[in-house]
């Protein structure tokens, strides 16, 4: 590693402020990215499932197009 | 059964430029509100930034620059409201003339009532900011162009903002960030001019601005209408 | 003869693409993005001249990079919607078009924070960082004219057209930029470092940026699937997938 | 290409995720008079303008016509601040360059003979509808696509207008309008029920 202990790699000689900030400031953007979609997906995929158990249609099998 | 005349590009350009001169004549408050803004605006700047010419002087490039930009900004809002609210873009979007060329003739018809009265007005208001009058050929030169250039890409933004409600503001985000670099340019050369270096670059720059507007625009003009006329 | 090219892409397709490509590429992107930090933040030497500040430049120029990138994707895909009139380009733009902008504003927000210790101010009008703000201005130009629309398909021609002339004018805008800049300064550091960089500094640099491409194209699809979910609800292709599994 | 003016094979509308129409077929040929009837909201409207092209974004299947085509829409595609006269001469649409004499014989057709020099904007709402349907007195298209052309009309508009499109039919020109009233032109009109089409 280039920096002699944790403590160096923290202070950076003085720009750590900065670099660890700008890091935080990216990575958070970055997580929010890509676990939104996420969890919309999951919120429209309960939805279906609800919508479909709620009309009780049986959409697999032989049926095909769903009997509405 | 009458067949219909063929249609003569140059003569339907012709009318349609007419149509829309007289109709600025009839409504002259279209053509005098824009450089009455520009004016006031212009005279906000010596009193915010203090009376002193010297001072103006080195500013009064970029003041008359971005005023200019943002009283053709205005234009560009206005420019196909009311034909599509009466139905007129719709029949253009009809004519056997492509859409891409029966748009300029609204847009010189426009031109001519704005950005040609704008740039002969400019050394007036140049002088009001400690402008010298040898610049003045440089400046009507340029805010030629200039205004040439923004009336083209503001019309591509009025196109795409004319059917959506409130669409001024919208249209000033779309077209803002565009209007960057014919602002640059006007700047540079009056400064140049200034100076007494050469401004040829900058206009140079512009009339390239000009030419690739007049090729490339109205394609964007016209697939913006086809829009608008969808919703 | 007027007709419509066959739907290419049918949203089932492309939904069975999404579901097929992010678990293999997702895990590598998180895993790329690890390395590449911990590389450029723990491993790199240091740069004689800024010292340790440099390091930001492992997220700042990934970001702007992909930022200028994912603009002309999404100009990609609005000329496919308008050439072609896929459907599936309409999605693919809309949600490229948000991610795009958030990468403009890492790479203002870190360009910003770099400068303060390399050059003492928060806000420096360096030529990268004002075409930097611009291109900002375009994506949400974009955003805005797409939210402007009710109906969803127009907005996505509408963008597709405003995409095409804003690919157009970005270069122009850099290079008037970049003159405007010249004129005013002469050219001081180059912010992005276009002088010979160490290699030891480089790798981690091209390896971050890698990882920032696959993070852009692992969060377009996740829009994408999460947008075909909703927009198609009620079709029966997917309540058949939601059954299936 | 055939001698149809236009042939629309199962063109389906869509708004939004909404399907308005589908599989709708229609073929006109020169002399044809065609109603699109239906109830409001059926999509009348919006097959009108698909057939001129205005809308093409959300329209699916083969369309395909004459470039001549003359529409007229709801709004009365005219400027206020213009007379009757510029209105015509000027007209965006421009289909052709009609002579002072053709416009006043138009405008006196549909019943505005004196009115060539007065301002459009001063006109009550029945006479601008008929400044603008004076265009089909006009050397125009030869296929037209009218929206709704029977509002605002009294008895003797609809009847001039009535006697205008058989006139059209025979000299080898077609009309496709939208009406939800039943126009009586007799043996000639056919009348296209958009009920059949109707999405799900």
């Amino acid at each position: 590693m280039y920096f002699e202990s944790l403590a160096a790699l923290w202070d950076m000689d003085g720009h750590g402020i900065y670099v660890w900030l700008a890091y935080l400031l990216t990575m958070c953007p970055i997580i929010v990215m890509v676990w939104l979609p996420i969890k919309r997906f999951r919120q429209h995929w309960r939805w279906i499932e609800a919508e479909s158990r709620r009309s009780g249609i049986d959409v697999g099998g032989a049926a095909g197009e769903s009997a509405r | 059964m009458t067949e219909a005349r063929d249609i003569d590009i140059l003569h339907f350009c012709r009318s349609q430029t007419l149509r829309h001169l007289m109709l600025m004549v009839r409504s002259p408050s279209e053509v005098i509100n824009p450089l009455l803004f520009f004016l006031l605006v212009i005279v906000l700047f010596p009193l915010g930034l203090g009376p002193d010419p010297e001072q103006l002087s080195l500013l009064a490039p970029g003041i008359l620059w971005v005023v200019a930009l943002l009283s053709n900004l205005m234009i560009c809002m206005r420019l196909f409201v009311d034909d599509l609210e009466d139905g007129s873009l719709e029949q253009l979007a009809m004519a056997r003339v492509p859409l891409s060329i029966a748009v300029l003739p609204q847009l010189l018809a426009s031109w001519l009532a704005s950005g040609l009265l704008l740039s002969l007005v400019s050394p007036i208001f140049g002088l009001m900011l400690g402008l010298p009058l040898e610049v003045a050929p440089v400046l009507v030169a340029s805010l030629l162009m200039g205004t040439a250039i923004m009336l083209l890409l503001g019309a591509v933004g009025a196109a795409l903002t004319v059917g959506v409600q409130r669409g001024g503001i919208l249209l000033a985000l779309l077209i803002l960030p565009l209007y960057v670099p014919i602002l640059i340019a006007g700047t540079r050369a009056l400064n140049e001019a200034l100076q007494g270096g050469d401004p040829t670059v900058a206009l140079a720059l512009l009339g390239a601005g000009v030419t690739g507007g007049l090729l490339l625009a109205p394609l964007a003009i016209a697939a913006g209408v086809r829009v608008s006329l969808e919703l | 003869m007027w007709r419509i090219i066959h739907q290419f892409g049918s949203p089932p397709w492309v939904y069975r693409f999404c579901d097929k490509v992010i678990p293999w590429l997702m895990p590598i992107t998180i895993v790329a993005l690890l390395v590449g930090s911990v590389w450029g933040l723990l491993f790199a030497p240091t740069d004689y001249k800024q010292g340790d500040s440099y390091r930001i430049i492992y997220i700042h120029v990934p970001a702007a990079v992909v930022a200028l990138a994912g603009y002309y994707v999404m100009a990609l895909a609005g000329l496919v919607s308008l050439v072609w009139r896929v459907k599936l380009a309409d999605t693919a733009m809309r949600a490229a078009a948000p991610i795009g902008a958030a990468y403009t504003a890492i790479a203002l927000i870190t360009g910003a924070i770099w400068g303060k210790p390399t050059w003492g101010a928060w806000w420096v009008w360096d030529a990268r960082i004002t075409s930097m703000l611009i291109l900002f201005f375009l994506y949400v130009g974009v955003i805005a004219l797409f939210e402007a629309y009710e109906n969803k398909s127009a907005a996505a021609r509408a963008c597709a057209v405003l995409t095409l002339v804003g690919t157009v004018n970005i270069p122009i805008i850099y290079k008037s930029v970049d003159w405007w800049y010249s004129l005013h300064q002469p050219a001081s550091i180059k912010f992005t470092g276009e002088s010979a960089i160490d290699p030891s500094m480089l790798y981690p640099l091209l390896l971050m940026i890698g990882a920032f491409y696959c993070l852009f194209a692992v969060t377009v699809l996740l829009n994408m699937r999460a947008e075909l979910a909703w927009n198609h609800r009620d079709a029966s292709w997917l309540k058949q997938l939601v059954q299936g599994t | 290409m055939t001698t149809a003016l236009l042939e629309a094979r199962d063109l389906s509308i869509h708004k939004g995720l909404r399907q308005l129409l589908k599989d709708v077929t229609l073929c006109v040929e020169p002399g044809d008079l065609w109603q699109l009837a239906g109830g409001n909201g059926i999509g009348k409207t919006s097959l009108l303008r698909s057939f001129a092209r205005l809308a093409s974004i959300e329209v699916y299947g083969d369309l395909s016509r004459c470039d001549d085509v003359l529409y007229v829409g709801h709004s009365a595609s005219l400027k206020g601040a213009m007379t009757p006269r510029q209105n015509l001469k000027y007209h965006p649409s421009g289909l052709c360059t009609p002579t002072d004499t053709e416009i006043d014989g138009a405008l006196a057709a549909v019943g505005l003979a004196g009115y060539e020099n007065a301002l459009t904007a001063r006109l009550s709402a029945g006479q601008k509808r008929r400044v603008a349907l004076a265009r089909l007195f006009l050397p125009s298209g030869r296929l037209w696509l009218l929206d709704e052309p029977f509002t605002a009309l009294d008895v003797a508009g609809v009847a001039v207008l009535e006697q205008r499109f058989r006139a059209h039919a025979q000299a080898g020109g077609a009309v496709v309008f939208t009406s939800h009233q039943s126009a009586d032109l007799g043996g000639t009109l056919s009348v296209l029920d958009l009920e059949q089409f109707r999405g799900d």
